[in-house]
């Protein structure tokens, strides 16, 4: 019955990201449109830098077919979208799809990497600060992840960058050329997503231990371990596994200063600039992109919370 | 056998906010409140007057704080900025509050397309990175303070419109909300002595905590050079601006970034607070 | 759960494996010279990113210019022009490869030059030339031309005027990958960094570093953090504001040369406000530049009181006094010119306000010089709004008739002589719809003179055509300069600092010159 | 021998003493029940046995187990007898289970043994739960179920006393007497139980010893044989007669007064979902309609969709007019929640005003009040801050000041100890006969129905087929009484 119920729901999620990657592509296209100014003199401008003139504009133009209507110019796209042809960027002239791919590949791994490491450490604090309630821990814990969160990313980029890259010389500054460039950028991002994260995860706690059965698990002569892994860990995952919508959004949010900060050429950053710059294909693919990954964490997310915790599958309207 | 039921419901509903979150939440809030309100009175020195020949200057009498690359006082700087970042990001607040409330009610109170409508789009907007919209509208439009607070709106007020209905939608289904329209009282009374009462706390707590998120927000977009237009003084415009210098002359960085962490941290407080207490 | 939980430690364990193998490499030293430029390779069209694949000693013109800002034989050997000017031959350098093996012919380079006439853009010099005929003479290639010009061995210095391998082109002619006869041959090719390798079959001498990683980086602060954190060694082209903070950090050291670059603003001088010189001598006085110039670019001697620089030694007149602030004799001129304050302070004339909008880069430089300019115009009556947004938009509102005033950096020394330049911005048919020189000056005696240069066949023709352009582009003002732009390579204690060529004309990186410290 | 003995217990916070001097034992295969009302503090008894005092409140006394004599202060070393000699039944066992493990996971983690499986099957079918429940998860089980798990659970420690603190709450009545079996069970096995119960049915069935608790101490014990048929101090009369079984059936008597409401071959149901079909009764003015049947059968959608809160799928309801539309009331089974939580109960009566004909309807408040024995200041508490027996009399209160022709009851008694029960449904009857008031009183307990009511109807099921409403105010020989 569940392995049912979950198809539908992988097949509610497909025709969702469906919807919403056409969706999100076509707000690019839109957000390019209607951008104040001519879209030729922003291709221009990204293609040409200080060299542009009224020529280049004009070379811009006719190269990528800006002079036809606005309907032909979208309706190629969707059509040549539907068969996986993304197209060619009208900056760079490089394939769309090779493009944003590589770009995903960058925010995609600093992602892993820094929402794994947010998510261990916000279960580890949420368990330490959400056992006991306004105790000393909690209330330490409360009073950094308030200050932590109130302090800018870049500014938590640039502390890391300072310690660790121009002091200690361990990591990378910045790019994706060496070894571990991942990890102050994954770092930072943690950082920023860590105050949210963990105080999800510490109130799941506080709600589970306000719950009956862990300390009945006590007098039925269990031990904690056993408490907190076999009966009171997946209910309390059940919370950080559904905050990940908007934590997916708050990540592809961050990744954009990130991306500037330690200058990655990560997928957000490349739906701004490309949509900046009037880039129609690139932004659209990105934006394709970007709404199927919103759309597969969340689908994950859910099918993660349906498979964790199957009460919410059996809730039935009470009588 | 639980906590015996020795003050069962005697929830600290009504408890008054403890010395912490009034010295640390609300106090420096208001003040940095009245700072922006009352600041073109406490101004002295005109923020954007340079004197180039002392860029860069560290504090001194002179300038308390010091100054800026181009010989700005930043202390003023500072005291401008309450009035844009922290007019911004209320502003923001209050246009998606009255918004999401509006959609909110109309969605709990209509299940039907209305409803449908108002909660999908929601769910695709909350999905959305704001940040990303917030920075993309300022970055199209070159700026200023219409498209930030334009894209906050957009990115904010279906947050506000998902806790109101579905707050809404809970209190309305209670036995004191049925027992009331059982006795007849009308959709204006029942919203007022029942349904408001309940949901005002999510809504403080969502509120304040977005205030703190929309400073934050506003400073990035400066961080990317995508903020408002020079010369206004914004606290993340004048960190990104000199950001630069942050480690040769750190004093430029640390005033704003201070007010920005006070600001945030207040209203994180007070939405920690609140949303604790419900 | 299980795997779950195995894939988290075992993605951790792998990060930290991957971090320390990097760290000890990098602590071994894998010899890989690091360089870093404020400017990414946005694509691979030549009149877009040539300049890079130049500079990177990848690909390579005819005629180059050396460090000294000379004309300097590359895949020519020689040239020489007839008598009646209109002749140029140009000896195609034997035995050079390309780096798919294929030997340079003169019938490749033909190709190329009938390629490049057909450009027609202002940035591409070569389109330019007034090119009758191209042909191979033997080793050589003549170029004759329609009348004479004495330009021609510069405007073929011009980046777009990389001589490519055919197998660099698609079929419709546009560039798909960058074959050229440089040092280094392109590796791996990203859009934020390229990775280069020497090129064993080069015609010249061979690099001293074998391996290079080029990273464009826009943002200003991370180009800093790179240098201060060791991971770049050289920055070529590091921002002014920056210098001190890298410096500072102790560990590089800073190369700085005064470009031929401008960092200035130009204005519509069709427009009511800019129509009279006056006015324009008027804004050049309000400006303080050496305030400017100290507290934006941590260098007196940036201050600018000339349109060239010290980058042009025939061109720059040492002996003229600099341009002090004055505002009483700015606001005398305006008034002067019928510029009288309205009741809100702002100067207006005829139901016209002197009042308009700036747009302004993003660039942290860019930015604070044009709050420094909109607070001392507000000084003499003169209210500047400024929008964010970049050239695009300058050029835009050119070519709508809209703009009224610009900020500038040009580049006068694109090839060796500046006159090139200045006839693109002031002389051609396009002049005056450029985002960088002044938009609708026409000047007969500057045009003039212009042609009379290039024309010129005599040293004594040339000198007296020199001396009337730099008269009217002084005084006229179409460009009003503020601060020279000055060039920093900021180079690691990894590199020995003395074999750095520094290139006052950006034309070169010159990485194949550069040594390891020892 | 497994004993357990309290020896002058005294539980007490910074303001006032709950429980004093108490002492009580139990022995091996012997149930001792502590019958109390709410706030009686019978509760923290039973926590002070455990160790689990909450902050803020001290006690003082001796726990004597299995021959070792505790300190009960000393809640430490009280903890240390969990599960080895202690262990506890808690109310509403779903909250107290695991809530992702499987019912037999949760016996099987007890035995620290070998084949704990086939263990854990045979304690659960020990406690009569059928082998195809055993593999389902608490949520999937129901509340009688759930209570013979925990009993299994209990069955499989070595614990030999066992402390069960109101088993039976929220439990319809024919489930009270599956978690009666299970103790039984349980009490055959050795164990000694200690019984901490409102419930005086459930007492009746499985007792052998009997203390009641009030204001503060033990005022009567005894065996219960004696002490439940006999009782000897007022209270205990008075506990042992507000179980309704012990009341007089009301006679049947033809109804001659206007009917109020009437149901036309109803069919109601919930998203979509037929409940039940078929419906066709009517109410008469004066008269209390019992409305029976087991939970979740569809008795709360049938009163909804006669006040118009849910549609009916299909049929025709003729309700009464008049008094504008509120002459169809509502008395909720949890009556501290029918107030806004946010104002003080005569504010909340005050807002009356706000209604047409409000200010008439308020006059009438204080007569109302009086009339159900409330005090005037309760007005100015909130609503969690009275009892649910009061409560339940204000709602009334509310309720009747606008003069409804017909009330809906739905288990308004549920939720309430036995006496302020039976004092809330006789004020119930007789506002029914001196005001002329029809009511339907939704409720499980037959006992109370067959006391209470005029008319009695059941609403029953057979497999997944929608419910009928059986008349069975008149038992006939011929049909037996359906399953409940």
């Amino acid at each position: 019955m569940p392995a049912r119920r979950i198809a539908g729901t992988v097949a509610g999620h497909v025709l969702a990201a469906i919807g919403v990657a056409i969706a999100v592509a076509t707000l690019a296209f839109i957000a390019v449109q209607a951008a104040p100014g001519d879209v030729a003199f922003r291709i221009a401008e990204a293609r040409y830098g200080e060299r542009i003139s009224l020529q280049t504009v004009d070379r811009a133009r006719q190269a990528t077919g800006l002079d036809q209507p606005i309907i032909v110019q979208y309706g190629r796209w969707v059509g040549s979208a539907m068969t996986g042809q993304l197209g060619r960027s009208m900056v760079s002239g490089r394939q769309v799809a090779t493009e944003v791919w590589r770009s995903f590949q960058t925010t995609l791994s600093i992602a892993v990497v820094g929402v794994s490491l947010a998510l261990v450490a916000s279960l580890a604090i949420g368990f330490a600060a959400g056992m006991r309630r306004d105790g000393l821990v909690d209330r330490i814990f409360l009073v950094v992840s308030a200050v932590l969160s109130s302090v800018p990313s870049f500014l938590l980029g640039i502390i890391l960058i300072t310690i660790f890259a121009i002091g200690l010389r361990w990591l990378p500054a910045a790019g994706n050329n060496r070894p571990g460039y991942f990890i102050l950028p994954a770092c930072t991002l943690a950082l920023a997503l860590l105050p949210d994260l963990s105080r999800v995860a510490r109130n799941a706690v506080v709600r589970t231990m306000q719950d009956f059965y862990p300390t009945y698990g006590r007098i039925k002569g269990q031990s904690w371990l056993r408490i907190v892994f076999a009966h009171a860990l997946r209910p309390t995952l059940v919370p950080v596994i559904a905050y990940f919508g908007p934590l997916v959004a708050h990540t592809i949010g961050g990744l954009v200063v990130i991306d500037v900060l330690f200058n990655l050429d990560g997928l957000g950053t490349r739906l701004i600039d490309s949509v900046l710059a009037a880039d129609i294909p690139m932004a659209m693919g990105a934006g394709l992109l970007i709404g199927i990954s919103v759309v597969v964490v969340n689908g994950i997310a859910d099918i993660a919370v349906q498979v964790l915790d199957p009460r919410l599958f059996n809730a039935q309207p009470r009588p | 056998m639980t906590a015996p039921s020795l003050d069962e419901g005697a929830v600290t509903r009504r408890s008054r906010p403890p010395l912490a979150i009034v010295l640390f939440g609300f106090l420096p809030l208001a003040a940095m409140l009245l700072l922006a309100l009352l600041g073109p009175l406490l101004l002295t020195v005109d923020p954007n007057r340079q004197a180039l020949s002392a860029a860069s200057a560290p504090p001194s009498a002179a300038y308390r704080l010091g100054a800026d690359n181009l010989g700005r006082s930043i202390a003023a700087r500072v005291i401008a900025g309450a009035r844009v970042s922290l007019g911004i990001a209320v502003a923001g607040v209050i246009a998606s509050l009255v918004t999401g409330l509006a959609l909110g009610f109309l969605a709990a109170f209509h299940a039907g397309w209305i409803r449908q409508v108002v909660m999908r789009l929601s769910d695709v907007i909350i999905a959305c990175p704001g940040l990303l919209f917030v920075i993309l509208i300022s970055g199209l439009l070159g700026g200023g303070i219409g498209p930030i607070l334009f894209g906050l709106w957009m990115s904010q007020w279906p947050g506000f419109a998902r806790l109101t209905a579905a707050t809404t939608a809970r209190e309305l289904a209670t036995d004191h909300v049925e027992a009331a329209r059982l006795l007849g009282f009308g959709r204006g009374y029942i919203f007022r002595a029942h349904v408001l009462p309940a949901i005002t706390p999510y809504l403080t707590s969502l509120g304040a905590l977005t205030v703190g998120a929309n400073v934050l927000t506003i400073s990035s977009v400066g961080f990317l050079g995508l903020g408002l237009r020079p010369p206004d003084a914004e606290w993340g415009a004048m960190i990104a601006g000199t950001m630069t210098f942050f480690r040769t002359s750190p004093h430029m960085v640390l005033a704003p970034a201070a007010a920005i962490l006070i600001c945030t941290l207040s209203a994180t407080l007070i939405g920690e607070y609140y949303s604790a207490r419900r | 759960m299980i795997t779950r939980r195995a894939v988290l430690a075992a993605s951790l364990v792998l990060g930290v494996a991957t971090a320390a193998s990097g760290s000890f490499a990098w602590a071994k030293g894998d010899r890989v010279l690091e360089i870093v430029s404020p400017r990414e390779i946005t694509s691979l069209d030549l009149g877009d990113t040539s300049y890079h694949f130049r500079r990177l000693r990848v690909a390579e013109t005819l005629v180059t210019i050396d460090p000294e800002g000379k004309l300097a034989p590359e895949l020519a050997e020689s040239w020489s022009v007839s008598d009646d000017g209109l002749s140029w031959t140009f000896v195609i350098r034997d035995g050079v490869k390309f780096h798919d093996g294929s030997l340079l012919t003169p019938e490749i380079v033909r190709v190329a030059i009938e390629a490049m006439r057909k450009a027609n853009t202002n940035s591409e010099l070569v389109s330019k030339l007034p090119i009758a005929d191209v042909r191979v003479d033997g080793q050589a290639v003549v170029v004759t031309l329609e009348r004479p010009f004495n330009l021609v061995p510069d405007f073929f210095t011009d980046g777009p005027a990389v001589i490519l391998a055919p197998s660099s082109f698609a079929q419709d002619g546009t560039v798909k990958q960058i074959i050229g006869t440089g040092p280094y041959r392109i590796k791996i090719g990203g859009k934020t960094s390229v990775d280069l390798e020497a090129f064993p079959d080069y015609w010249g001498e061979q690099p001293h570093i074998a391996r290079v990683h080029f990273t464009g980086a826009t943002s200003p602060d991370t180009i800093a953090n790179m240098a201060e954190a060791g991971q770049a060694d050289l920055v070529l082209g590091l921002s002014q504001v920056l210098r001190d903070r890298v410096e500072g950090s102790g560990r590089v050291r800073v190369k700085q040369v005064q470009t031929a670059r401008i960092n200035g603003v130009f204005v519509n001088a069709a427009d009511a406000r800019f129509d009279d010189p006056v006015e324009r001598r008027a804004l050049s006085l309000a400006l303080d530049r050496q305030g400017i110039a100290v507290a934006l670019f941590g260098n007196p001697k940036a201050a600018a009181n000339q349109l060239l620089s010290v980058a042009f030694p025939g061109w720059h007149d040492a002996s003229l006094p600099p341009i002090r602030r004055n505002v009483e004799e700015a606001r005398r001129l305006l008034a002067e010119a019928g510029w009288k304050p309205g009741s809100d302070g702002i100067l207006a004339k005829d139901g016209t306000r002197f009042a308009f909008t700036m747009i302004v880069g993003k660039q942290p430089e860019v930015a604070s010089l044009a709050e420094a300019i909109q607070a001392q115009l507000a000084e003499i009556g003169i209210e500047v709004k400024l929008q964010n947004g970049n050239q695009g938009q300058v050029l835009e509102s050119v070519s709508k008739g809209t703009l009224v005033l610009g900020m500038t950096r040009r580049n006068y020394g694109a090839v060796p002589d500046p006159v090139a330049t200045l006839i693109l911005d002031f002389a051609e048919a396009s002049a005056g719809s450029s985002p960088w020189s002044g938009v609708n000056y026409h000047n007969p005696k500057l045009e003039s003179a212009l042609n009379a240069y290039i024309a010129a066949r005599t040293k004594e023709e040339t000198a007296a055509a020199r001396d009337q352009i730099l008269a009217v582009v002084n005084s006229d003002l179409p460009v009003i300069p503020v601060v020279w732009y000055d060039y920093n390579v900021s180079i690691s204690d990894r590199v020995n600092f003395d074999s750095v060529p520094i290139d006052a004309l950006e034309v070169s990186f010159w990485i194949d010159r550069v040594r390891w410290a020892e | 021998m497994s004993t357990l003995a309290v020896e002058q217990l005294t539980i007490a916070t910074a303001d006032c003493v709950i429980v004093e001097n108490v002492s009580l034992s139990v022995a091996a295969g012997e149930i001792l029940a502590v019958l109390g009302e709410t706030g009686s503090g019978k509760s923290l008894i039973g926590s002070a046995i455990m160790g689990l005092i909450p902050k803020g409140v001290s006690v003082s006394g001796r726990i004597v187990v299995n021959g070792r004599s505790y300190d009960a202060a000393d809640s430490h070393a009280l903890r240390t007898l969990w599960a080895k000699d202690l262990f506890l039944l808690p109310q509403e066992p779903l909250n107290a289970l695991a809530p992702l493990l499987s019912a037999a996971a949760q016996v099987a983690e007890q035995i620290k043994a070998p084949f704990a499986g086939a263990d854990a099957a045979a304690a659960l079918s020990a406690m009569q739960l059928d082998r195809q429940h055993h593999r389902k998860r608490p949520f999937e089980l129901s509340g009688g179920m759930a209570q013979r798990v925990m009993a299994a659970i209990a069955s499989v420690t070595r614990a030999g006393i066992v402390l069960a603190d109101e088993p039976t709450k929220g439990l319809d009545a024919d489930r009270r007497d599956i978690v009666a079996r299970a103790f039984s069970t349980l009490r055959e096995r050795g164990r000694a139980i200690l019984l901490i119960t409102h419930d005086i049915a459930l007492v009746r069935a499985l007792a052998d010893q009997v203390a009641f608790l009030d204001e503060r101490t033990i005022i009567e014990r005894g065996a219960a044989s004696t002490v439940l048929s006999s009782p000897g101090t007022a209270y205990a009369r008075r506990y042992v007669a507000s179980d309704p079984s012990t009341w007089p059936a009301r006679p049947y008597e033809r109804s001659r007064s206007a009917k109020v409401i009437e149901a036309d071959h109803l069919r109601i149901g919930i998203n979509g979902k037929v409940l039940a079909d078929d419906l066709t009764f009517h109410c008469h003015a004066g008269h209390i309609a019992a409305l029976l049947g087991r939970s979740g059968i569809g008795k709360t959608t049938l009163g909804r969709t006669l006040l118009g809160l849910t549609p009916p799928l299909s049929g025709t309801i003729r309700r009464p007019h008049g008094n504008g539309g509120v002459a169809l009331q509502k008395l909720h089974q949890d009556p501290t929640r029918v107030f806004s939580p946010w104002q003080s109960l005569g504010q909340s009566l005050e807002d009356m005003r706000r209604l047409p004909g409000g200010d008439q309807a308020l006059r009438r408040v204080p007569a109302l009040l009086q009339r159900f024995g409330l005090a005037r200041d309760l007005l100015l508490r909130q609503p969690h801050q009275i009892s649910g027996g009061e409560a339940q009399r204000v709602a009334l209160a509310r309720i009747l000041a606008l003069k409804p022709k017909m009330l809906i009851a739905d288990e308004p008694t549920s939720r309430l100890d036995p006496p302020v029960q039976e004092q809330v449904i006789r004020y119930l009857r007789d506002v029914a006969d001196e005001d002329a008031l029809a009511i339907l009183l939704i409720t499980h307990d037959r006992a109370l129905a067959n006391a209470m009511a005029d008319r009695r109807m059941v609403m029953a099921a057979e497999a997944c087929a929608p419910a009928r409403l059986l008349d069975v105010t008149r038992p006939h020989p011929a049909s037996r009484s359906p399953d409940l």
